[in-house]
């Protein structure tokens, strides 16, 4: 089991990650539109403890948490983020691609794509007669896309161990959710997939967890196909650089108060699990860690590029 | 000297358009209350009220579907596929529909649509950084437009939105974010509407020695390039082609006649595209070509890193290499 | 109000017409796949009345019905199906793609891709600010599509007047409904698209009539869209070819018996709005009706094919 | 000789793959059942279960994506798109993620994974008839195979299940539905396994005066059409490319060098597509092109009626008439 104080040292990886992924664009060193996932840790901090290196997890433009909390090397996540030749996918991937073949994590800047490849593992695990399963991650805005539907469908008549977790931030871009949902919530959509389908807040990573455990171990066990729904609000602008003025001042102001990290600090305070000195000697050395690390990837070469060539077939081509 | 930057000039045509005729609409994602990611719609969902410029879900089969419902009930549909890599989710209904229901109608059905987009490197890896004009040219029934300066911007958009045939619009991710005061041309845009013709490529700079036909995000760099060529006794005529479909190969070809070098410069990738086909056409056309050179995106992903991008995507340096063996040949 | 023996009169017209279609293929003057309706009129028969010429259709690849429905001229619908010059489409189009823009009438041979469509022209109604409806027709497989999903959620999301008819005969070419339908219907699915859904007997006219003339006045008023589902069988194979080995003779033979003309024409007797001599009147006049404009159609010419690089566009291209 | 058509020979290949290597599936509509709609996976579901034969429902996007998450669990999957014309609908898998992941992940990933789909004329409409494989071509990352005949149809299939890149594998509807006995060449299949290569063409008839290269359902014809040319004095080569992607152009060139005529017979669009590909790729190996022509499909979508698509689509007349006026160039 993993314990709270787990789940907030996560927490605490993915916030600091994303901050120092904030550094590299003012600096240029990262280009492209870079999302990162702040405000919405507890949701990714959820999942740990319920997966396997054997089970999938298929994930989005916004993919850095859930890439930590699959247990991707961050070290080679921040590499590839930072456009090093040491990145997870020598540079050839970028933020919105971070591949890691051995623990079956993927991610794809199309939006709903992700769902489609996760059930591709999920029927693996069928043909393997393993209990392992495939969580697709993605956001309230891909829920509306074909490719989700078409997923989900195939899931529900094949039954396959297929968990699909919508990290509903109530915005896709300047979309607000109820401009493009016709029903109140996702979860009630679910039985459309013959899934279980749940809403829980994703700010609370113990609520988070339990949902998805639950959805893990009904999929291990033959159960079929689970669609989470997990409330949360995305702290930044859709992706650095994004002028955010469809969010009003107000509305951000407010929701930013309600901090997945803060919510789970003052639980663990409230329960004494730890003191307060041992979560900012917590928080410190995390944030020292990724100090490092930054400083690290900073100093690794970029890829070459005559590189650039490489990998478009694997036998000879053109 | 207005200085609008070429996001601007796409509104501000359309808008132009929307004004004169109430059937033109706009439907995509985020072109309502942001005005496009871009800003290439900025302000029209105000002008125009949120029925004539929808913001959607992020369901571009609907979207495209939407544009030929619309079309064969007489509107005059601007779709907007945020980036042209995200075509590969709702092709169908603009190959097999929009570019065909013309056709397959004996004429009676017109798809007056313009499919609004954005290609081009800036960065963004694999998925967000494809030109894919060659795609769209390949499949009968479609134009194929890419606008190089804020003043072409403008006057396509016009004709595109005016045009009884459905054109691909595709913007350069990069060009979109360039002020106008740091193009070396195009910056100059009336207020007033004005139209481009469909299919008339553009002499943007004339030479004797080579000619250089590119399009979109290339242009300006191989107008750089061209510059410092001269310096190497090298006169280099640049041709914006403007669209691929039509493709303009008279004016190549005229060009081409007179220089005997024809360098094919193409941010799209280099194969069964753009590049061999004007080669082509040209040499069919019977012009004197006595050498060619296409120097495009050599068949590979556009690649994460920059380091990467950078060596794969024509650029003033690799114009002006490519440009000067070509001028070199025997 | 359309009255039963109306309704019947169309099912004759319906089952001669797709009887003289069957006719050109053994004589090779109709190629391509030939999708015929036959044992699926009552459905298309019960639209007749409660839509107008400004309201649109968009069928499918078995569309012959559902043109006839709609008031489509027959003779010009034949015409193009045996590739005449004459035909609605100038023999550009062929039996997939009869369109008659006057009528608001489409089709596609790309499964699912008609509902976009027919979200378009309900889009239009309320850009018109008018009270004309979209109907979309499918087949039971259509619903697996991903155009299927993404236009149903934007009918949803705007509450347009979008009415889409699913033809459930069972069968998707050789995969069963069951093989790819998670729920055991169609229209228990409607609510994740806030639609209104109903299952209706495919099989009575007046049943289907009900439902689709409840959907259009629902649509009309600004109720929103909904989803029908009308159940039938397909009488012959996928397509004329079609070796229809994969459902078993015996469930053929039975659900043949179940022909929604011999039912309707019970019906007629039984409430006696007929008599057995007029109805034989009407089938033998609508039989040789057809067999008069078959016999027209013949006679006309090919289109020329000189003619054949027409219509790429409207203006000057390539 | 076991006189098999197209479809029992690629069934045939399939089977013995999935015989020796158990990472290999089948997976789309109508494939297990019904063994494909051509018969081209006839007895696969029988022989191998209905999990490693899977029959979907008409989701191509969920078939495709499918296919990713497969190979990434160490599948070999083959995904069977009908017809090639639905592509449009699941594209966006094949061109973003199928042909992209190994590059993205740095060759982490591999994507063994076949589009087994059928493409070509057989007087079924704009929406059913079409090649593409100029579309896939042009996006790099996939391989694009489309055979001419039985024995190759097997060999080809044998390879492309063998590879470990994506490949897209077209079969000609004509093809798959002509008997083995009616194939002038290739009829005979030898019941073991064999690979053809990728990437190699075949020299399917020896001449001198002119070189013809094609591929898929136009080789018979134009074989038929050299016959015949023959009788005019004129001695054709023919050569079946048999892939798009690899593009073999040293066959062709060595070709045309002897002959210094080339005619590229091609049943895709002619425009931004093999056509100019082959051609430009063959001068640019040097060699002498005296002469070229391309004969393709117009630009055109193919039309509804029979009377229509015969006057746009190549056939053994017109091809006939293309190379007779080729070979009295001057
Ligand atoms: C098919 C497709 N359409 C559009 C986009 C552009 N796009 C990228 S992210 C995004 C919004 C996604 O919203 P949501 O799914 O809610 O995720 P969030 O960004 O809120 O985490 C859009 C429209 C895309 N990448 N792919
Ligand atoms: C996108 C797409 N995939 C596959 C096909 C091939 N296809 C044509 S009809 C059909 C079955 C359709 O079944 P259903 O929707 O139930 O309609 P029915 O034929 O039973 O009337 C299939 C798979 C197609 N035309 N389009
Ligand atoms: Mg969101
Ligand atoms: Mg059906």
């Amino acid at each position: 089991m993993t314990s709270l104080l787990d789940r907030y040292g996560y927490m605490l990886w993915m916030r600091e990650f994303e901050l120092a992924c904030l550094e590299g664009v003012p600096t240029r060193e990262i280009h492209g539109e870079l999302h990162t996932g702040i405000g919405q840790e507890a949701i990714a901090a959820g999942f740990v403890g319920s997966l396997r290196a054997d089970d999938a997890l298929c994930s989005t433009h916004r993919n850095h948490l859930h890439a930590i909390a699959k247990g991707v090397d961050m070290r080679a996540m921040l590499a590839e983020i930072f456009e090093r030749e040491t990145g997870l996918c020598g540079g050839y991937g970028g933020h919105m691609h971070l591949m890691d073949p051995k623990l079956k994590f993927s991610a794809t800047g199309i939006v709903g794509a992700g769902v489609p490849v996760a059930l591709g593992h999920a029927y693996a695990a069928r043909l393997k007669n393993s209990d392992s399963v495939a969580v697709a991650v993605i956001g309230d805005g891909a829920v509306n896309t074909g490719a989700f539907h078409e997923a989900m469908n195939l899931a529900g008549v094949l039954q396959l161990p297929l968990i699909v977790v919508v990290e509903n931030n109530e915005w896709a871009i300047s979309v607000p959710f109820g401009a493009s949902s016709p029903t109140a919530t996702v979860a009630e959509r679910a039985s459309a997939w013959a899934a279980s389908g749940v809403k829980v807040d994703g700010n609370d990573v113990e609520k988070v967890a339990a949902a998805f455990d639950e959805a893990v171990a009904k999929a291990r066990s033959g159960g079929g196909p689970s669609l989470i729904e997990a409330s949360c609000y995305r702290f930044r602008g859709h992706f650095e650089g994004d002028a955010d003025t469809y969010r009003s001042q107000q509305e951000k102001d407010e929701r930013r108060q309600i901090d997945p990290l803060t919510i789970t600090r003052a639980r663990i305070l409230e329960r004494a699990l730890a003191t307060e000195e041992q979560l900012v000697g917590m928080e410190t050395s995390v944030r020292s860690a990724l100090r490092e690390m930054l400083a690290h990837v900073r100093a690794e070469p970029h890829p070459l590029g005559e590189h650039a060539t490489r990998h478009v077939f694997v036998e000879a081509g053109r | 000297m207005r200085n609008l930057n070429l996001s601007q000039c796409i509104a501000e045509a359309i808008n132009l358009e929307m004004e004169r005729d109430d059937r033109v609409l706009v439907i995509g994602e985020d072109v309502g209350v942001q005005g496009g990611v871009f800003g290439a719609t900025r302000g029209l969902q105000k002008a125009y009220g949120s029925l004539r410029v929808l913001d959607t879900p992020i369901s571009e089969t609907a979207i495209a579907g939407m544009g030929v419902g619309l079309a064969m009930e007489g509107y005059r549909p601007i779709l907007e596929i945020m980036f042209v890599d995200f075509m590969g989710v709702c092709l169908d209904q603009i190959y097999n529909a929009i570019a065909k229901n013309h056709y397959m109608s004996g004429g009676a059905v017109r798809m007056p649509i313009v499919i609004k987009t954005a290609g081009g490197c800036i960065g963004s890896g694999a998925q967000h950084s494809q030109c894919l004009w060659g795609t769209f040219a390949h499949l009968p029934g479609l134009k194929v437009v890419a606008p190089s300066n804020p003043y072409d911007a403008k006057g396509l958009m016009a004709s595109a939105i005016e045009s009884d045939d459905p054109v691909v619009f595709i913007e350069h991710k990069k060009l979109l974010l360039t002020r106008a005061e740091d193009f070396s041309f195009g910056a100059d845009v009336p207020a007033e509407r004005y139209t481009i013709p469909l299919g008339k490529a553009a002499v943007v700079r004339a030479g004797t020695d080579l000619t250089l036909a590119t399009i979109s995000g290339t242009v300006l760099p191989a107008i750089a390039a061209a510059e410092r060529l001269d310096a190497e006794g090298v006169s280099v005529e640049v041709i914006d082609l403007r669209s691929v479909v039509p493709l303009d190969v008279d004016t190549v070809a005229e060009s081409v006649n007179r220089t005997g070098r024809l360098l094919v410069v193409d941010e799209d990738y280099l194969s069964f595209g753009l590049s061999a086909e004007l080669v082509t056409r040209v040499i069919e056309s019977k012009a004197r070509v006595n050498h060619f050179l296409r120097h495009a995106v050599p068949d590979v992903p556009i690649p994460g890193a920059l380091s990467l991008e950078n060596a794969i995507v024509p650029s003033e340096e690799s114009i002006f290499t490519a440009a000067k063996e070509l001028s070199r040949r025997v």
